[in-house]
């Protein structure tokens, strides 16, 4: 099948090639798919999105439409929708005329228009016989996001990209936007990008995640994947929490990895163990278990630091000898501050990753 | 950006500069006629030559300045340094009371410090002259700076508004949350980062009240006879190219100030 | 912004600093100089020349219905209307592009250019226009010299060369609030319209100039109120065959010494240039909200 | 050190050459005569000096203002003057006896200004001959006229009255035949070196009636090719001008006198006609030939001949009316 | 022990009394305790630190500083520090400057500040020799912060007050920044309020939390306390997720409630029953189990709307018959959406509230 949009080696630099916003990235996405491009403040982000709409003009790479390259056609004539970050609402329309726009300027007639927005309006919810002739600074920031997908779906675009575009809404309302986007985006069967910094709305919404770090393309793939076979340490980290232990390999056999965590001995069922011989541990909160005595599955030692509470369960604070700080995660709180304890976790919870 | 093209910065940049061009033109013409060595304004000038410069400096250099032209430049420097003074004197606690505090009236009050920018500027000076004469006030050089306080008022109160309102509200009172009391967190906090505006209206004044013409023409005694005016009767005289010499001098004094109050003011930019 | 007129509006426990009306106290001053001095004008509209204080009429008003008068006042709104129009229109496309220039350069150089015009001394200026509009001025020149006429064409002494003038004094006027507001527009609007399918001018037709819209307002008010009372435009360029009101004003208060009536001239002036204001300053509240 | 040193005199009078020409030719050898100081303010046409006199009524600035005789009327009638002692200026003897005071007694006079016909000796060959060169097909468009609320506006307009046959009293013929001048004016003349720029250029052709003293550094210039003609068959207006004192002027009223009679002396009036071409008022003033010979100025015989006196009180009765159909006529 | 700062029935109305931002709130930080003041945005949580602050007059109610009544004291002679939400650091003052600035008005010796200021900027970790002469433009977001804190703590104050000072960062960011302003809190013992609408930064960093709405102080609490025994469905959704089902009282005796859910009947061991015939059930995903077959626990049937994984678990909604919507969180993912499914739960972990 044809990637509804799909870009290849994508290059471009700022300030005169100083500041390199996008790094060699290829991405393509499905009729029908939302993927969501995740990752931290000013990793280009936002470049790749505006290079996809005509907004922005690549050093190198390309830019398929259907299939088709649309390096040099102007953003009024690609067929790409893009939801902004500040969604971009025309302050001076109404509700009915923002979304009549696209129409209007593709030469849509009169009473097609009519049709076709009052359609995109239910289609978001917003009734048109109450929300047509708001003004935009009538309507919540709930509605307005509402109004700029509507904008954007109505003149029916090949792909629709989204920028943050709930970044300003709280989290509650986030969510129930995110779960609403992808209803009506699987409703219309739409291939989309969505563009955020927040893991929790990424996996939530979307079916496949491209991390990025400085411009470059870290990992790409389901959420679970992503979640549970990271590429690297910032991937790990940055889709939920992830704690790292130093490891050395002393050993390795039939398919089984012998490691030395500050001199305690581990052996995992790992064919994954890089040649390296310095490791890192990855550690999920959740996974980790803290335990006064040694156990079997222990495998470092470290002194609790702090406990709070939040989110339904109680988070401990440990520091390793080496000063790492490391997170665990427990239902009941039953140690002290000071407390020497032992970190356990079931060997098929521990990943390993290259230092 | 693909967005806007590279057709459009091209063609507004041209048009911009053509009417930019035009609109200077006859600055410039006045410029290019003090460099020509005929005596008429014959333009374009039938070659080019300083001597009109020398005149110039001779009327500004003759130790009895017996064309008065010293003493106009003097009295002109005089009067927009004085005006430019009492303008901030005047305006910047104005336009702190405007930005920081609700008090009733407001809109009126607005509305006044506003109003010498639409003012027709000969019935300001006519009714000035009015008033000094019933007033019996005959100091000249004060009437003209009342006059051009008032005219300049406007320029330094919407710039420091401007940069007033930049100032979050926040930074004051941290200032007072530390121990400031309202005097200090003025001197330290506020008059600082007013800075550009402050810098932007009093440069305006200076400029605005050093080449005002009309009101100082109905205002100007036997002895308080600011620049323009001289310049204006002198024209009426003769037009020499001598007097182009001297205008050029005024350009270049304009241009100078100009360009300092860009470079102070930078980014927030000027309000007019 | 909404935030931000808010917490302005914040007060203390206990009020800091000096009370408002101290801090208005010098700018009241030199504006009582103001008020009073149009109370003044308001007062002579009323007298009779000779005895402009001990006398109240209507005379002078009455007579501004004359003929002369009534069309001078008529010349003096036409020609503004046209200036400011004029000005506006060629104000846009420079506002558009001072909004957009990043260069610092370029922007210092364009403020520059454009201020000197408002601010340099008109008596200078005439000079050069006279050497560039004359019959045998460069321009008539150019223009003979492309076969575009045969005949010198006048552009001064008349409407035109003031309306020239106008428009050149007062541009600056018109450029500023425009860019400024211009520049507070998000470009994301522009692209979005864009991405929506508008064509560059479409953008500008549907998005930028309805959002600049207030802002063009308030610079045709501006300017408008700057023109209708302009004195050394019409005095210098006019060669005294343009009689805008200003002029006549002067006239009446100067060599005619009709205090009165020049003072129930002024009155009409004035009252133009207050209710300019009012719209303006109504338009710049309307746009802080 | 004279017999007024330490006395300031305050003198107001014309901003252009003449001024400057007063300065030179009287108040600088004046103080150095006398000891006294003078302060000049060269600013403005006569209806400005009248309006400062009359702003700065109740705080007089000025000592002595020289100005054109409608001005000293209107001041005079407002009781704005203090009336000179004839006694004390013994030159007035040597001038014509109707000439010597104006504004009923509170004016001296000072010099005349005499009104000719200006014309480009480059394209206007030969010397034109009556007024009626104003309204000659051939000039249209290349016409100057003088401002209205300039005294010139009103000899114009007595011309006008006077070709069409109309009187002072029924001039509305007079201005009939102004109307026909509406279209062919290219400007009302307010600064005599543009004016002369304009001829220079090509633009103007005639013009007037206009002084020869505003054209003191053009009116022998090759460049400009300028001349201005009394010799009209209508004749010329000439306006005497006038020295004025201001009720409650501030300096020593013998030191005004005293310059009074000194700006009426035979020799500076001679000094004041060759450097800026006025018509002489002392009647034992000798023209040197060369001064005779040079553009613009007017011999006393000429005057006597064809010198006109125009009739200021009754114009001033008339002027506001007039000004305001001239410029009806002439200014929108 | 005497409080730090006190208030007492604190009231303030804007906008003529037609906008009531505090109503009626009464609290006390005790030295060394930090109190979180969390509440969605325009509850007034800001308004109440103004008034603290003496930025603001109160319309009733009274403010303690050590137990001493301050109404009337203008801010300046307050010994009370606050920490806006924009920071506040003057951009014109170099890093030194700003932090001195408050000992400078306070009349401090040009020696003593010279090292006070060093203090203050070693304890926030900015190594004067480093920083000191920085002007606050060439600072990162996390700097400024610290710079923010340093210049407050410097002037030793009484109490001090955060006003969300870290909204503008990133989460990771964010976590750093309240642990580390935790670290000097306790430190410095002193009393701190940190008013917040992120309820994991509030749990994470404070002793208790104060939860507002529309003015109204909702509950007081340790964060375990208001996670566990939310005072009212707005309290449970805003700490942490909570699902509400509808349910009715049929009957009460020895101490048990004898519930009716959409049919099903629940009997739960509460005399916390509120005398209420309708009542609302509140669920925390994480005590949700789903099953395919009615168990001993179960409460009602729901259908499978959609599952997703994020944050280590996997997150199921399900549509109840009312239409309400039901979120559960599970280890594994064993579900097709549509299926039927029953919602059990632990009788201790469902929460009786008031509808
Ligand atoms: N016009 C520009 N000129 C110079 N640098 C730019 C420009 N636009 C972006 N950059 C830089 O390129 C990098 C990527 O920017 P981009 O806006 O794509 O980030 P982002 O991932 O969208 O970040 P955020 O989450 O903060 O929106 C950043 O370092 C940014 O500073
Ligand atoms: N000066 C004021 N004038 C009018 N209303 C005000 C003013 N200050 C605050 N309010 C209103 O009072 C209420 C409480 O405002 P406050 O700033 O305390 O909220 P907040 O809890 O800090 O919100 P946020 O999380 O958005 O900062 C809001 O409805 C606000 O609009
Ligand atoms: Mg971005
Ligand atoms: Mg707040």
């Amino acid at each position: 099948m044809i990637p509804a949009l799909e870009i290849r080696n994508l290059v471009k630099s700022f300030a005169d090639g100083n500041v390199i916003a996008v790094d060699d990235v290829s991405l393509a996405v499905a009729p029908g798919e939302i993927l969501s491009i995740l990752g931290p403040s000013g990793c280009g982000k936002t470049t790749i999105m505006r290079i996809m709409a005509g907004l922005e003009r690549a050093d190198a790479g390309d830019v398929l439409l259907e299939g088709r390259s649309v390096l040099g056609v102007p953003p009024h004539k690609r067929n790409v929708g893009l939801v902004f970050q500040d969604l971009a609402i025309f302050p001076h329309k109404t509700v009915r005329e923002n979304v009549a726009f696209g129409l209007r300027m593709k030469g849509v007639k009169g009473a097609d228009i009519g049709r076709r927005v009052d359609e995109a309006l239910r289609l978001v919810e917003l009734p048109p016989a109450t929300f047509a002739r708001r003004m935009p600074n009538e309507l919540s920031g709930g509605q307005r996001q509402r109004v700029a997908v509507a904008r954007t779906i109505v003149v029916e675009p090949a792909v629709i990209l989204f920028d943050e575009p709930m970044a300003a809404l709280d989290r509650r309302l986030r969510d129930r936007m995110a779960i609403e986007l992808r209803r009506i985006q699987k409703q219309l069967n739409l291939a989309a990008i969505y563009v955020t910094h927040d893991q929790e709305t990424a996996s939530m919404m979307s079916d496949r995640i491209a991390v990025m770090l400085h411009g470059r393309l870290m990992q790409l793939g389901t959420p679970l994947e992503v979640y549970r076979t990271p590429a690297n340490r910032f991937v790990a980290d940055f889709i939920g929490d992830m704690s790292f232990v130093a490891a050395t390999v002393s050993g390795a056999e039939n398919g089984r990895t012998r490691l030395d965590v500050f001199g305690n001995p581990l052996d995992l069922a790992s064919d994954l163990v890089p040649a390296a011989r310095e490791v890192t541990l990855g550690l999920r909160p959740e996974h980790v278990r803290l335990e006064p005595e040694k156990t079997v599955d222990a495998i470092v030692r470290g002194q609790l630091k702090s406990t709070y509470f939040s989110g339904g369960s109680f988070v401990h604070r440990l520091l390793l000898s080496d000063g790492t700080e490391l997170v665990a995660r427990s239902e009941k709180a039953a140690f002290q501050p000071g407390q020497e304890l032992w970190v356990a976790a079931a060997p098929e919870d521990i990943r390993v990753l290259a230092s | 950006m693909i967005a806007r093209g590279r057709i459009e910065p091209l063609l507004l940049g041209g048009i911009t500069g053509l009417l930019l061009l035009i609109m200077l033109s006859p600055i410039l013409t006045v410029v290019v006629m003090s460099l020509t060595d005929g005596s008429t304004l014959q333009f374009p000038p039938p070659g080019f030559s300083l001597r009109w410069y020398r005149s110039a400096w001779e009327l500004l250099a003759d130790p009895a300045d017996t064309g008065r032209f010293r003493e106009a430049l003097v009295t002109s420097l005089a009067i927009s340094l004085t005006v430019m003074i009492l303008a901030s004197a005047a305006g910047i606690p104005a336009a702190y009371a405007l930005v920081r505090h609700r008090f009733r009236g407001k809109p009126l009050v607005e509305i006044l410090v506003t109003l010498p920018l639409v003012f027709p500027l000969v019935v300001l000076g006519i009714s000035f002259l009015v008033i000094v004469s019933e007033l019996g006030i005959e100091q000249g050089f004060l009437r003209i700076v009342v006059a051009h306080v008032i005219l300049v008022l406007p320029f330094v109160v919407r710039n420091c508004v401007a940069s007033l309102t930049a100032l979050p509200l926040s930074h004051e009172e941290a200032a007072r949350v530390l121990g400031a009391n309202w005097w200090r967190s003025l001197m330290e906090i506020v008059l600082p980062t007013m800075k550009p505006g402050i810098v932007a209206g009093m440069l305006l004044a200076f400029i605005v009240s050093f080449n005002e013409f009309t009101v100082a023409y109905f205002l100007y005694t036997i002895d308080v006879f600011p620049l323009p005016v001289w310049l204006f009767s002198r024209s009426n005289t003769s037009l020499d190219p001598t007097i182009f010499a001297l205008s050029s001098g005024v350009i270049l004094l304009d241009f100078i100030l100009i360009w300092i109050l860009d470079r102070l003011v930078g980014r927030q930019g000027v309000t007019l | 912004m909404v935030r931000a007129a808010i917490s302005r509006a914040a007060g203390e426990e206990r009020p800091a600093g000096p009370n408002p009306w101290l801090l208005l106290l010098p700018a009241g001053v030199f504006l009582g100089f103001l008020i009073l001095a149009s109370l003044l004008i308001l007062r002579l509209s009323f007298g009779v020349k000779g005895a402009e204080w001990s006398t109240w009429t209507l005379e002078s008003y009455r007579a501004i219905l004359s003929s002369l008068y009534l069309k001078s006042i008529l010349l003096t709104f036409r020609l503004s209307i046209v200036s400011t129009a004029i000005t506006v229109i060629l104000a846009l496309p420079v506002a558009l592009f001072m909004a957009r220039v990043t260069q610092a350069y370029l922007r210092r150089l364009l403020l520059l250019v454009l201020l000197l015009p408002l601010l340099m001394n008109l008596v200078l200026q005439s000079y050069g226009w006279l050497v560039l509009l004359a019959p045998d001025g460069l321009l008539n020149r150019a223009l003979r010299l492309l076969g575009l006429i045969d005949r010198p064409v006048l552009f001064l002494f008349n409407e035109s060369g003031v309306t020239l003038g106008l428009v050149q004094t007062a541009f600056p006027l018109a450029v500023l609030p425009i860019a400024n507001a211009i520049r507070t527009i998000p470009p994301s609007l522009e692209e979005a319209a864009a991405l929506l399918g508008a064509n560059r001018l479409r953008v500008i037709r549907h998005v930028l100039l309805p959002l600049a819209a207030q802002g063009i307002l308030a610079a045709s008010l501006l300017v408008f109120a700057f023109n209708v009372s302009a004195f050394v435009v019409p005095f210098l360029l006019g060669g005294r065959r343009v009689s805008m009101l200003a002029l006549l004003i002067r006239d009446q208060m100067g060599p005619l010494l009709n205090w009165p009536f020049g003072a129930a001239n002024s009155v009409v002036l004035v009252a133009l240039a207050l209710a300019v204001l009012a719209a303006y300053q109504h338009l710049a509240r309307r746009r802080v909200r | 050190a004279g017999e007024f040193a330490g006395k300031t005199l305050r003198v107001l009078t014309w901003t252009d050459e003449s001024g400057q020409a007063a300065v030179n030719n009287i108040m600088k050898p004046f103080e150095a005569q006398t000891g006294a100081k003078i302060i000049a303010d060269l600013t403005g046409a006569t209806s400005e000096m009248v309006a400062k006199v009359k702003a700065s009524a109740s705080n007089p600035q000025y000592d002595l203002v020289i100005l054109s005789g409608v001005g000293a009327i209107e001041l005079s009638k407002q009781g704005l003057l203090e009336k000179p002692d004839a006694d004390k200026i013994p030159n007035l003897q040597k001038v014509a006896p109707d000439l010597r005071f104006g504004g009923d007694g509170y004016a001296v006079g000072y010099l005349l200004s005499t009104q000719g016909l200006m014309y480009s000796t480059a394209r206007v060959d030969p010397a034109p001959t009556s007024w009626k060169a104003l309204w000659d097909d051939r000039y249209a468009k290349k016409l100057f006229l003088p401002p209205p609320q300039w005294v010139e506006a009103m000899e114009l307009t007595l011309v006008a009255i006077h070709l069409s046959g109309a009187t002072v009293e029924k001039p509305d013929a007079g201005f009939e035949m102004l109307k026909q001048l509406q279209d062919r004016v290219v400007t009302l003349g307010e600064n005599p070196p543009q004016v002369a720029e304009l001829f220079r250029a090509g633009t103007l052709d005639v013009g007037g009636p206009t002084s020869p003293l505003y054209y003191p550094g053009t009116l022998g210039n090759p460049d400009y090719a300028l001349n201005i003609t009394h010799d009209l068959a209508e004749g010329f207006y000439f306006d005497p001008q006038f020295m004025i004192m201001p009720k409650g002027h501030p300096g020593s009223s013998d030191a005004v006198h005293a310059l009074m009679n000194y700006a009426l002396d035979a020799k500076v009036q001679a000094k004041m006609v060759g450097s800026v071409a006025y018509g002489t008022l002392n009647q034992e003033v000798v023209l040197p030939p060369d001064v005779l010979k040079r553009p613009g100025i007017v011999s006393p015989e000429l005057i006597k001949a064809k010198g006109i006196s125009i009739n200021q009180p009754y114009l001033a009765q008339v002027r506001a009316e007039w000004i305001q159909r001239y410029t009806e006529i002439f200014g929108m």
